[in-house]
């Protein structure tokens, strides 16, 4: 009889390394202004996430927090090959994904903290980060279903002519989960211009992936599924994920349908809150954070013939604009406590009788 | 006027709104070349196209979620969802995603969808495709939630959904399908929220939906000749809920029944009748009674179908039993 | 734009040709007593399918009722493979294989008629037919969960220890919904000894099953996405069904996992109750019923030696039983009332108060 | 008596039955490993072993039909649904299939089986991860819904719920996994159906449920400082129903108030309503109350959440009120 513990003890599971970067990407046709934009997103990210983390251990942000330290390269790739009017749809571990779409971060942060500023008023939270004017179409905390929405408004793209595209983040965990098999089957179906990206970060929760799932590439060996090419990335090398965008909206805008990519990654710390992720075997640990994405990319952008100091210039305004957003969402008042009625109906309101 | 079988009105109802609105597009299991498998969605495929009539796979979860993406990014899709039991399969994305979008986002998105599924017993299908699953869905903030007992209703009520920036959930009731009533020619459009006194009586006010309607009339008619006049309610819609004129009513009858094709335990009636009895307490002269499905699965045979769903006979027993102990 | 009907109007999709027949297996290693068995089966079926047709005509069937009139092979097939032990998992068209586990006509007969001598007393009618005591686990009305359920019997019996199978039939229109997808890769996860037999008739209830879905094998397709083998048979082949049983449960007892089975076949009529089936092309209807299993079947038999007449006292014997049933059923009493209130739990009541 | 947290008392409950019998196996996303994601099955994976205590993929659906299938074919297995509010991903084979699969055969197919699920809100989730969804369960004829509010009931309704021969739904509030309680030493097993009276009191009944009990008790507390004495009921069980205990405190009272945390439509508060409505209306001074959450999705900021979800404060100023009004 075979169970997912049964032949190891848990967390003894094999090490998964990360892939050899590929130098040849150094050459790619991405320009320097891309490049530039691409680095100052991953600090954007890595620094507002390192300060969500503070406030959340000193108890400034209440709930729960999903980060993605380590995993920026994805949101920042992706996020600078779309269009201001293209869509993202997001997980619970979505703020690199809302940042990536020109969020600012003041209210973000004052979301996480629960106030009146934040970005939904304080009602959504951390897990459902919302941005429309962004086209950051929410993040979504029950695993599956916001592949399914996201075909809608491919759909809905496709059928004003606008040649938008739908692109979903979700992790390696939801690739087993009904909702992903009849999302891609009904993508693939009807053509539509929806960008499925798995972020392969190798663990569910605290679960290894690798435990639970029939194939070794738990979103690259399902494509063939849907009539799909299996498309797998470094996901932790942020050209390498610009690249697989573009093409993939080309398609998309194409009118040749959706595409399923994976992209390998890590997280840094654990999969919320607190945790540490010591379920991670310490080889796979040591050789992921050896390979992160914003060491990759600074060492390319070097190799490039950037100087250090324009990027340590980049470092320090973002770490200036954290401390802002920081005072910012710390001064922001509680929320309305009206606000709790509002906004159920389309009317403002939340009356449900006469 | 002309005359309308009530699932003609689905179409009629929904022709009315495409013909207006470009917006407007109907996907679902074999609601396009076959026109639906209750047939409410005949010649819709041949007036507007496989664009905007859409057959699609036997996946409730993707058709949700498009339907609920569609909305967000500015159409007005209607959905189908076959069998209103099959809700249980994608009942995530009703429950957690379409009802919850807008109050969590704090107004940003607005989600002007349909979803109109075939409900209720009657046909002898067994216990998984003729539930009244209503309550299932006026349980969940966010949702409106319709269920028409006339073709005239159908029509209006239908175009008020699509019109409405809410989602809504339209429960159209299979045991009515083959019912005929009046529709008005030209453009009808009625309004969510509001309950229907189908027929006025002092003694006593019956609350009834859909397809325990009719029952309820015939109830009322039976009871009639006794000397009982009942006063029945149409509540047509339960979210938005017609509070007042049940209300009202009560503070006439001084007695409340409900009428509930649902399994006993928080079926709709539970909700009024907690509202009645915080509100009206003063003015019932008597218990408040609800008469529903008993809580059990629904068998498939005809016999016992008939037996445990209430009839117009076992109303006007109980109600007369009622107000006479 | 692309959707189902954009390219071609309803009903003029391209027609889809049953397999040519394998002459080789007439020589395949099966004994003449199985033979003889399967070929009983296909008769209990087919007779006992017409008969329900003609008194759901006659208006004495309520409700609905879903035949698997030109589908017989597989049930038959599979089911003269089972041990007595094994378990049947299948659906709401599930007449043909509550048969072929050995359940007598004269209980499904009187269940198709609302009657208290039903298979369940009745209470569940034509789409749950339920014979534990045969191994018939139970019909499921609604697509995807007995998938899901099959499963449990799986692990049930490897926990146990006792070899047996679960063998779970279910429709094309069904691989696209998740939880084919759930069920699949839980199956191959656990590596359950769950036999998975899509029934391919090439149509859900009145839309071509091309038209919906991304690739051309609705099942055999998604195998590798469970890191399965991708098996199709001809499914109006009763021997090509029974040595593909034989097989696929050879491998689960041996504990080497789940099989995705994907058998062609063909309703002869439609969907349901009074459908004709009519958004079938002309041309696949009349190609497929030449190919029908029971011909085919009686054929072999003959070239393999067996007596017309040994055969013909088969059917004779079998418009017998149905004789019998048929009088058994309209004979039956109508259901108690208080049958009604019954079974709901464990202590046989139906009361959830004091 | 040893001290327990209620978290640690689901692994008690689950523990003491699995030491006994053998048929009784656990699975879950990160129950084995990992021990819950609230730490409620910590320990087990070692003291059973991988083939009992069982990790799953990310796939609700599959869980539970696994767990259905094992139920009827000799196992009792206790499958976890991390989150309730994850129950509209796998509601199909919770109410069309473990709830009606006995009936639908006539009692061919037993389901011992046991869902145990974190329920509810106050920790500040949100509108996916914070609702009180037992009255979703309750409404679904074929399946017993119990919600412990103390680490005793919850050892003892734990194991009565994996020995019933018929499916069990158990909610945990996730608002009370940090609190303590004595739990006697020895086999624990209570009775599932039985409501138990915290503190009785002649002026009005309250009944409350999880969470919401201590929240009663604190507010029975403050109003007896001002002379009034609250009898206050913790159900345990909504399915079966301990609906005597009600009406014989009520008849008791004279005034009923429900403590829900649920959006107020079709709270399990509205099912007593209405059968004390009918069944007490004689023995009834003043008006049914129901303090619920309104019929929001739950905020999630603390402040917005504290706000919606009853108090102690919120439940003493409502039944002052009334009672003097
Ligand atoms: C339907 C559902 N089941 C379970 C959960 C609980 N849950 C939240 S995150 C998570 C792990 C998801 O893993 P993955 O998809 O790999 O994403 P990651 O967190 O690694 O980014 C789980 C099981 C959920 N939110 N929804
Ligand atoms: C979840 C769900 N959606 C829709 C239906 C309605 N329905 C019943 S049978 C059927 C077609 C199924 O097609 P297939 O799986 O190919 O099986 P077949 O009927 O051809 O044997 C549909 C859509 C259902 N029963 N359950
Ligand atoms: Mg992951
Ligand atoms: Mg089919």
């Amino acid at each position: 009889m075979h169970t997912p513990l049964s032949d190891h003890q848990y967390g003894n599971h094999s090490p998964v390394l990360p892939p050899v970067l590929d130098p040849a990407t150094d050459d790619a046709d991405i320009t320097i202004e891309d490049r530039l934009a691409i680095y100052r997103k991953l600090q954007v990210m890595r620094q507002f996430e390192q300060r969500a983390y503070d406030l959340f251990m000193k108890g400034l942000v209440k709930g729960t927090s999903h980060l993605s330290i380590g995993m920026e390269a994805i949101a920042a790739g992706f996020g600078q090959a779309m269009r201001p009017d293209d869509y993202t749809f997001a997980t619970y571990r979505g703020h690199a994904h809302t940042l990536a779409r020109g969020v600012p971060m003041s209210p973000v942060l004052a979301e996480l903290l629960g106030r009146g500023n934040g970005l939904m008023g304080g009602k959504g939270g951390s897990m459902h980060l919302t941005s429309v004017k962004h086209g950051m179409m929410g993040s979504y905390a029950i695993i599956g279903a916001h592949l399914a929405i996201a075909n809608g408004a491919a759909f809905s793209a496709q059928y004003r002519g606008t040649d938008q595209v739908a692109v979903c983040f979700f992790g390696d965990g939801t690739t087993n989960i009904g909702a992903f098999h009849e999302a891609l089957s009904y993508a693939a179906t009807f053509r539509l211009p929806t960008v499925f990206v798995c972020e392969n970060n190798l663990y569910m929760e605290y679960t290894s992936i690798q435990d639970v799932t029939p194939v070794a590439r738990p979103a690259a060996d399902r494509a063939s599924a849907y009539g799909l090419e299996a498309r797998r990335i470094d996901g932790n090398d942020a050209d390498a994920c610009y690249l697989e965008a573009r093409a993939a909206f080309d398609r998309a805008r194409a009118g040749e349908g959706p595409s399923l990519i994976e992209a390998l990654t890590y997280r840094h710390g654990g999969h919320s809150r607190a945790d540490l992720g010591e379920y991670r075997p310490q080889e796979e640990v040591e050789a992921w954070m050896a390979h992160d994405p914003i060491d990759i990319y600074r060492e390319r952008l070097k190799r490039l013939g950037v100087d250090a100091t324009e990027l340590e210039q980049v470092d320090d305004d973002v770490a200036e604009q954290v401390e802002q957003a920081t005072q910012e969402a710390k001064d922001g008042p509680e929320p309305e406590p009206r606000s709790a009625f509002t906004e159920v109906w389309a009317d403002g309101g939340s009356s449900w009788r006469n | 006027m002309a005359e309308l079988n009530y699932r003609h009105a689905v179409a009629q109802g929904i022709r009315q709104e495409m013909a207006r609105d470009d917006d407007v597009v109907l996907i679902g299991e074999d609601v396009a070349g076959a026109g639906g498998v209750f047939k409410t969605t005949g010649g819709l495929l041949d007036e507007f196209g496989p664009r905007r009539v859409i057959d699609t796979p036997i996946a409730e979860q993707a058709i949700l979620g498009a339907t609920m993406g569609a909305a967000m990014t500015g159409l007005r899709p209607i959905a189908e969802i076959m069998f209103s039991d099959f809700f249980a399969v994608c009942w995530d994305i009703v429950a957690n995603e379409i009802a919850k979008t807008r109050y969590m986002t704090d107004g940003q998105v607005s989600l002007p969808l349909v979803i109109k599924t075939g409900n209720g017993g009657s046909l002898r299908f067994g216990a998984q495709h003729s539930q009244s699953v209503e309550n299932w869905a006026m349980m969940v903030p966010g949702i409106k939630v319709v269920a028409p007992s006339t073709p005239r209703d159908m029509v209006g009520l239908m175009a008020a959904a699509v019109r409405s920036d809410d989602p809504v959930l339209m429960f159209e009731h299979k045991g009515l399908y083959a019912s005929k009533g009046e529709v008005p020619d030209g453009e009808v459009v009625d309004e969510l929220g509001t309950a229907a006194i189908r027929r006025s009586g002092a003694d006593a006010t019956i609350v009834a939906l859909a397809l325990m309607v009719p029952r309820a009339l015939e109830a009322a008619d039976q009871l009639a000749e006794k000397g009982i006049e009942l006063e029945v309610i149409d509540l047509r819609s339960l979210v938005p809920l017609d509070t007042q004129a049940i209300i009202d009513s009560v503070a006439r009858t001084g007695r409340l029944f409900t009428v509930e094709e649902n399994p006993r335990l928080l079926g709709w009636g539970a909700e009024i009748a907690s509202i009645v009895a915080e509100e009206c307490f003063w003015d019932l002269d008597g218990p408040i009674e609800r008469i529903t499905t008993p809580h059990v699965p629904l068998p498939s045979a005809a016999s016992l179908e008939d037996l445990v769903i209430p009839s117009a006979d076992e109303i006007a027993t109980r109600v007369f039993k009622s107000l006479n102990s």
